[in-house]
């Protein structure tokens, strides 16, 4: 067994068939695989049926407030950037509600893995719609079906100026851990939107569907393109998994002029006491 | 004798009010009491903005309504301030801005900005008119020479000289003014620092061991924040432009879950929007200092100007119950005390805590002759994680040793949903009462960490009135030149929880009067709920400004007839 | 003498609990007094969740905790339930499913899966189960069927005839039950309609004038939404999913604007998102109306659970000080009463009125004769503008006309700056104070539109016991069967403001006892702040259940030892 | 005078040579060319120097919060189809505290007019960085520089969908104003970016900085080809100004299920007492 597998006696929360779990061994693996210490991995999430992840894996969480897993995360990994950080959680939960964190954390570039498990539906309030779900899906709030346009979250990531951009589907065990592995390795802020099945409201995004709509893309895809990974991420036919985009980029800590190179956790930093008295006597900065 | 002379300074923004106002201050606070104040609107060209310096040979925190001396920078620098005009006062400034002056009320035409090109260039004039005023008053030349040198040293000699040369022109005239006031020198003086409320909070956040700042700017509220960026190379500190107040606080969180000590700073409007983020603090038990500058709302209502009317808001921000703390504080030295003591406390109940300022205390000038940093308050409850480590464990403290992240062999297993010990999620009615319980319970723990009221005046504790906040110092100085009202006054630095040791003293006293800067009584209503006790008097006041102790006096009168 | 049986189905998310419980109220509220309630786990599918329907011969709006008959639907079912046994308690259950029973309770198996098949289906097995029941305790045949045919029609004959063979098979069963409970006929009768506290929402939603919904889906709060979707074509409401609560509220001020009818409807954590958008309801006397469902806290607490605690929330939510009203309803009836009076009052006041429901009374079913529907509350206030219209006039009547844009020949300009008659920002301290004036003065004026409490009980108004919203049924059995405690029972529906008609019954009672399900008496507080008097006692409950009649008797009866 | 001129005597609380005052003479003229009925035009604002733009023209306004001025405006138009509705404020407003708002109402495609002054910085609270400050631009809060990477809201609103897309310049009140005129007239949610200098807290974006990195589309742009549109909007460096993509698409009185082709405003639809009575009598659908 490995250290991330949860060994207490727990009975999960998700539907039976739930896309959730084959995401969970994903996880589970990929972290193992990459030989983490779980001392040292944090998840961040908010609520919803993804948002439970964390408490299914042996490591440090956070579980906050729906929609703002990202910004807790954000700072945790400002705070301690020898940390893995990772938030997860829905697509409700950070598309739609944490929608603003989104476009400004990519902003930021803080370092951290963001997992987004898109199974276009809100799962846990009884399936209403979600940001991602299909115009026309019929929901208990959208009784004629959804109107609006879904968003895009591939596409935005690269309008924002993401540096890794990629895309899974839990169907796909094998190749989604390769991207999660990949995303924890990349310096800087890496979203996997991951496409799964939610058995219980989502009657037309099945495993089947999904299957027939998703392809992966192989060694020939110019992953530092921007415009074919915006071309990529444009086609709301053919959908493209793997990693749509990765280049190099400043993250947080060369970015931020308060690390200048020393990335020192903060619970290690002591204030000296004597500094402080310095403060009274300081001569005033004027306006 | 108890004497003062109101100064103020009228003119646009951008006229540079404020460089003369502290040129003053620092020249005045080595060697008297000064109190100074700005009111300005919410632009940032133009419009009309004031600047009161009151001049005292006693201590002093507060304005006066009434002008003894106005100064005015252009001709539309009148009309707002007509009424505090009194037939004593002496209106100065050249020529033009002196014609909208009504006939019945003294002018004095001074003109400053030939002083100015006299001394080299129209830009000296704010230092001629300083000069003037420090003429007038008869401060000392030495001090008010060394303060210009050390502002101007770096923008080269030429610009020194001429600008000691225009405070010369002034002075001179101003020493020769026949209607200058009285000077008012106390007997006794040490030198004094003069410094704002804001600059006193930064430090007590320094002293509390600050090292990470997420906020998004809002008047009043993003000065603190601007101050902790400049410290923050020498501090260590790292400081976050949120994308709006709900990141800030939730990154706060994340900041003090993963180790550090961290504040937000906002004003009524944007802590709005963290009450959810409250909430999260409290069941997962993770410390937040929130700094909440208060100005008068609903909504936008009037950013610029100052009220007291954030308190319920403090009080009940967020679902559900849990514990908190509240500070609010009075005198300037109270900034450095419970900001700092805001982080202590926050770390060791595991708890919001908030220091509940306004925009009037915040921006005003006022003394201290040190400032005591409790070293105490640096000291940190985080305590390394074994393996089996429980995040909420029942202890026998009544507190769950709080772990970090990567700090020990455990996991540090948080959650929003009520949990176990081991952080897991519960649906279990026993263990959501005990966690309910084992939060609830840091109300009695708190008990011994209560500040007590500032008690003052009558030792009889007959007639009591209550306050809290940055009415400190206008009601001290009311009840000093009213001995014979005979009143206790309590003063609440802490304002919640309340002490439960002044029980007595508030239900046996004949009658209650709270004084609040809102326009229903919140305190007043605190009061009430506490104690079950019946206020019987509030005196309030909700237009955008402080209280004035000529007003408050007046007030206060009406009550005692 | 009033009897009653409860009887408990337990199973998981998914097992059909909901079905059986729909079935057997609609049947028995034709021919008895029935009320029930449901406890459900925070998951989609598996867990543990029970129902409870209690029959009594006379009227009945609460849960008893001991259990008198109990169906398990799996061999986990019993676990949570076992504190609720007793030795009279019998236990119903397929064979396998009894075997985890300890073997001090009585069990008797019923093979409902068999006579499931027997009809044709396996699926058919609840029906067996609820023809068990209805034999069990004597319901009409007749009206079960009926209410079955009514059920199955749609799906063809086929599956009718199947569920009315098993049907039958059961009831026939359960009629020969030889410990079956003695049967409760009240002697006079006239059937009722059985309605979830959120059915009886929705329509008084519609009654009062809904056509525009903007709300974030929120257990329990999103019901609610859904069924006024259900409504949207027969009623033309548009009914929008919000990105998030935020633009819900600012979405539906912005409908009210433009001339809607519109409601938003969350818990707490959804409603404290929302705080900054009250505060601009209040300064912009924009009218909104918000039904805030409250479950356990803090943050996510206990999200499928039951609480009273976000009173204080509501009551102080937004910054700085305006006008609000908040409701409470308690017997089912008030929930159209007061959902539709919240719209009418919002309207007329320009105020933001609040429905403070619970998810145990929103997801209970209890009976009605009939309902009310008061077409006064349709009646809008909003003019036609005239070309020199005004949005903040100062009118003689208090309020100053609302229009809306394009409707008449004005232009409605609306700020949440302070602002002058005309909706223009202003920094003017005297309009500061006639505008704060003018919406604080609607306080005086809702006096005249203030919901009086219920008052029952003993009439000499000596010891009272003060109660709010959803608690109404259990404390009012509770009386009921106890008269020798000689309590006087005030049940507020309107919460806020509190009437003054009271202060002479409050102040003049030798004991107040409030009884609330929150950890920390958030309404008794509202008493002490409000009367000025002391709160003798509070009753609590806190673990995310409602109050049981048997639980809440024997704390009462501590109370009076 | 034109009708929308504010004939009042006012003192406009923008600072000497600031950007707002061209763009008010633009936006009065777009209103007044297009011969709208001033009481059938209103405004919804946030707040912010930008935010305060509706008071000093003279239409209806609803002048709300900070960050929330396109949420209030599209309530607004959803309940009175009728009216011309234009959401303006900063670049802090609308990017910054409104984000959310932002990517949801392009997927709600409303019908109004979302109007962005962005000078780059967040004028009315001093100078600290907004969402679109280039890196390095000091600030007081931002003391060695801006270290985030801006956003770009012209990719940012094609990638979510947008259907009518535009960026102007203050200094260009001309061709601004034509854009302000095609966006009314665009049939769902047009959003128009305009750059202007503020003249005290942005030293670096200044008018001649605009004037040099920024030039005009001319009519060979193809308009509706949302790659051509994506790749100008990428380009950071030279600075497209026009319309870079408009296409037709079903706004939301087309989209919504409420509607059925009827725009009556809602304070004309009357509710008959009538109807209510038999809500009671309705059978009850179950779950
Ligand atoms: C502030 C707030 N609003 C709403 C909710 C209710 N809520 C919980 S989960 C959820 C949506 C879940 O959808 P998603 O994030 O897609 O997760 P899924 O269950 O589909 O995995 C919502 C709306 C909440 N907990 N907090
Ligand atoms: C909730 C909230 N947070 C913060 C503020 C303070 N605030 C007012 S305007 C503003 C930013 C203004 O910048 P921008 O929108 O770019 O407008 P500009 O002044 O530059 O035109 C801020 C942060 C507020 N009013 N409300
Ligand atoms: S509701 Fe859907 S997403 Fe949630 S656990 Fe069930 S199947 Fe999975
Ligand atoms: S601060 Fe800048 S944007 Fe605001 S009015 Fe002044 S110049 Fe214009
Ligand atoms: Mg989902
Ligand atoms: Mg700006």
């Amino acid at each position: 067994m490995s250290n991330f597998e949860f060994n207490h006696d727990i009975d999960m929360a998700w539907c039976p068939g739930c896309g959730n779990f084959p995401l969970r061994n994903i996880l589970i693996k990929a972290l193992t695989e990459l030989q983490l210490d779980p001392t040292q991995v944090v998840f961040s999430s908010g609520i919803g049926q993804a948002a439970k992840m964390p408490q299914y894996v042996d490591a440090s969480y956070f579980n906050g407030l729906h929609g703002r897993g990202l910004a807790v995360a954000s700072a945790i990994s400002a705070v301690n950037p020898k940390l893995t950080v990772i938030a997860e959680g829905g697509d409700g939960d950070m598309y739609g509600e944490g929608g603003n964190h989104l476009i400004h954390n990519i902003r930021r570039n803080p370092h951290l893995v963001h997992i987004v498990h898109n199974n276009m539906v809100y799962g846990l309030t009884k399936g209403q719609a979600s940001p991602t779900s299909p115009i026309g899906l019929v929901t208990p709030l959208q009784l004629d079906g959804v109107y609006n346009q879904p968003i895009n979250p591939m596409a935005l990531a690269l309008a924002m100026g993401a540096t890794f951009v990629a895309r899974g589907f839990s169907g796909d065990q094998e190749k989604t851990k390769e991207l999660i592995k990949a995303a924890i390795l990349h310096n800087g802020y890496a979203i996997i939107d991951i496409f799964h099945p939610c058995v219980t409201y989502n009657k037309v995004n099945t495993f089947a569907w999904y299957k027939s709509h998703t392809f992966w893309l192989d060694e020939a895809h110019p992953k530092t393109n921007k415009e074919a990974a915006m071309k990529l991420a444009l086609d709301e036919e053919r959908l493209a998994c793997g990693i749509l985009y990765q280049v190099e980029g400043k993250a947080y800590p060369q970015r931020h002029p308060f690390y200048q190179g020393n990335l020192t956790p903060f619970y290690q930093r002591k204030r000296d006491p004597k500094d402080i008295a310095k403060l009274f006597n300081k001569p005033k900065a004027h306006s | 004798m108890r004497e003062s002379i109101s100064i103020v300074l009228s003119g646009e923004a951008g006229q540079g009010l404020q460089t003369v106002e502290e040129f003053l201050v620092e020249t005045l606070t080595q060697e008297t009491y000064v109190f100074s104040s700005k009111e300005v609107m919410s632009r940032v060209r133009g419009g009309n903005n004031s600047v009161e310096i009151r001049v005292s040979n006693q201590p002093i925190q507060a304005l006066r309504y009434t002008i003894d001396v106005l100064f005015l920078f252009n001709d539309h620098a009148l009309e707002r301030l007509l009424p505090r005009l009194t037939p004593q006062t002496i209106i100065y400034g050249e020529a033009p801005f002196l014609k909208s002056v009504p006939s019945q009320y003294k002018t004095k035409e001074v003109a400053f900005l030939d002083l100015g090109k006299q001394a080299g260039n129209r830009l000296y004039e704010n230092t001629a008119m300083f000069g003037y005023i420090a003429g007038m008053i008869g401060a000392s030349v030495e001090n008010a020479k060394a303060i210009i040198t050390k502002r101007f040293n770096k923008r080269g000699e030429d610009i020194v000289t001429g600008n000691l040369k225009a405070f010369d022109l002034g002075y001179d005239l101003g020493r020769q003014d026949p209607d200058r006031p009285k000077e008012l020198k106390p007997t006794h003086f040490s030198p004094k620092k003069a410094l704002t409320g804001n600059d006193v909070l930064s430090m007590g956040a320094v002293a509390g061991g600050v090292n990470y700042v997420a906020a998004y700017p809002m008047s009043p509220g993003t000065t603190l924040m601007t101050l902790l960026e400049e410290k923050s190379r020498d501090f260590e500190i790292l400081v976050e432009q949120a994308e709006d107040e709900i990141a800030a606080l939730n990154m706060v969180l994340g900041a003090w879950y993963a180790g550090a000590r961290a504040l937000t700073t906002t004003s009524g409007g944007g802590f709005a929007l963290m009450t959810e983020a409250v909430s999260l603090s409290g069941i997962t038990e993770t410390p937040a200092v929130i700094h909440v500058a208060q100005r008068p709302g609903p909504a936008t209502g009037l950013p610029t100007r100052t009220e007291q009317a954030d308190l319920n808001l403090v009080l009940y921000a967020g679902h559900g119950e849990f514990p908190r703390m509240i500070f609010a504080p009075g005198r300037l030295e109270d900034g450095v005390e419970v900001m700092s003591r805001a982080f202590y406390m926050a770390d060791k109940y595991q708890i919001p805590v908030f220091v509940l300022s306004d925009q009037y205390w915040l921006e005003s000038m006022s003394q201290v002759d040190a400032l005591d940093f409790n070293p105490k308050y640096l000291e940190s409850f985080v305590v390394e994680t074994k393996r089996d480590y429980q995040r909420y464990a029942f202890d026998k403290s009544g507190i769950s040793p709080r772990g970090v992240p990567g700090f020990g062999l455990g996991y540090v297993k948080v959650d929003s949903d009520e949990h176990d010990e081991a952080g897991g999620i519960t649906e279990s009615f026993t263990m959501r009462v005990s966690m309910q319980d084992k939060r609830l319970h840091k109300f009695d723990l708190m008990k011994k960490d209560i500040m007590e009221p500032l008690i003052s005046g009558s030792t009889k504790h007959e007639n009591l009135v209550l306050s809290w906040g940055s009415t400190y110092g206008v009601i001290e100085e009311a009840l000093d030149t009213h001995p014979e009202w005979d009143l206790t006054h309590l003063h609440f630095i802490q304002v919640y929880p309340l002490p439960e040791s002044l029980k007595d003293i508030i239900s046996k006293a004949k009658t209650i009067q709270v004084i609040e800067n809102n326009a229903t009584g919140q305190f007043a209503n605190l009061i009430q709920m506490t104690y079950g006790v019946k206020v019987n008097q509030r005196i309030l006041k909700y237009n955008g400004e402080p209280y004035h102790i000529d007003e408050l006096i007046t007030k206060m009168e009406a009550t005692h007839e």
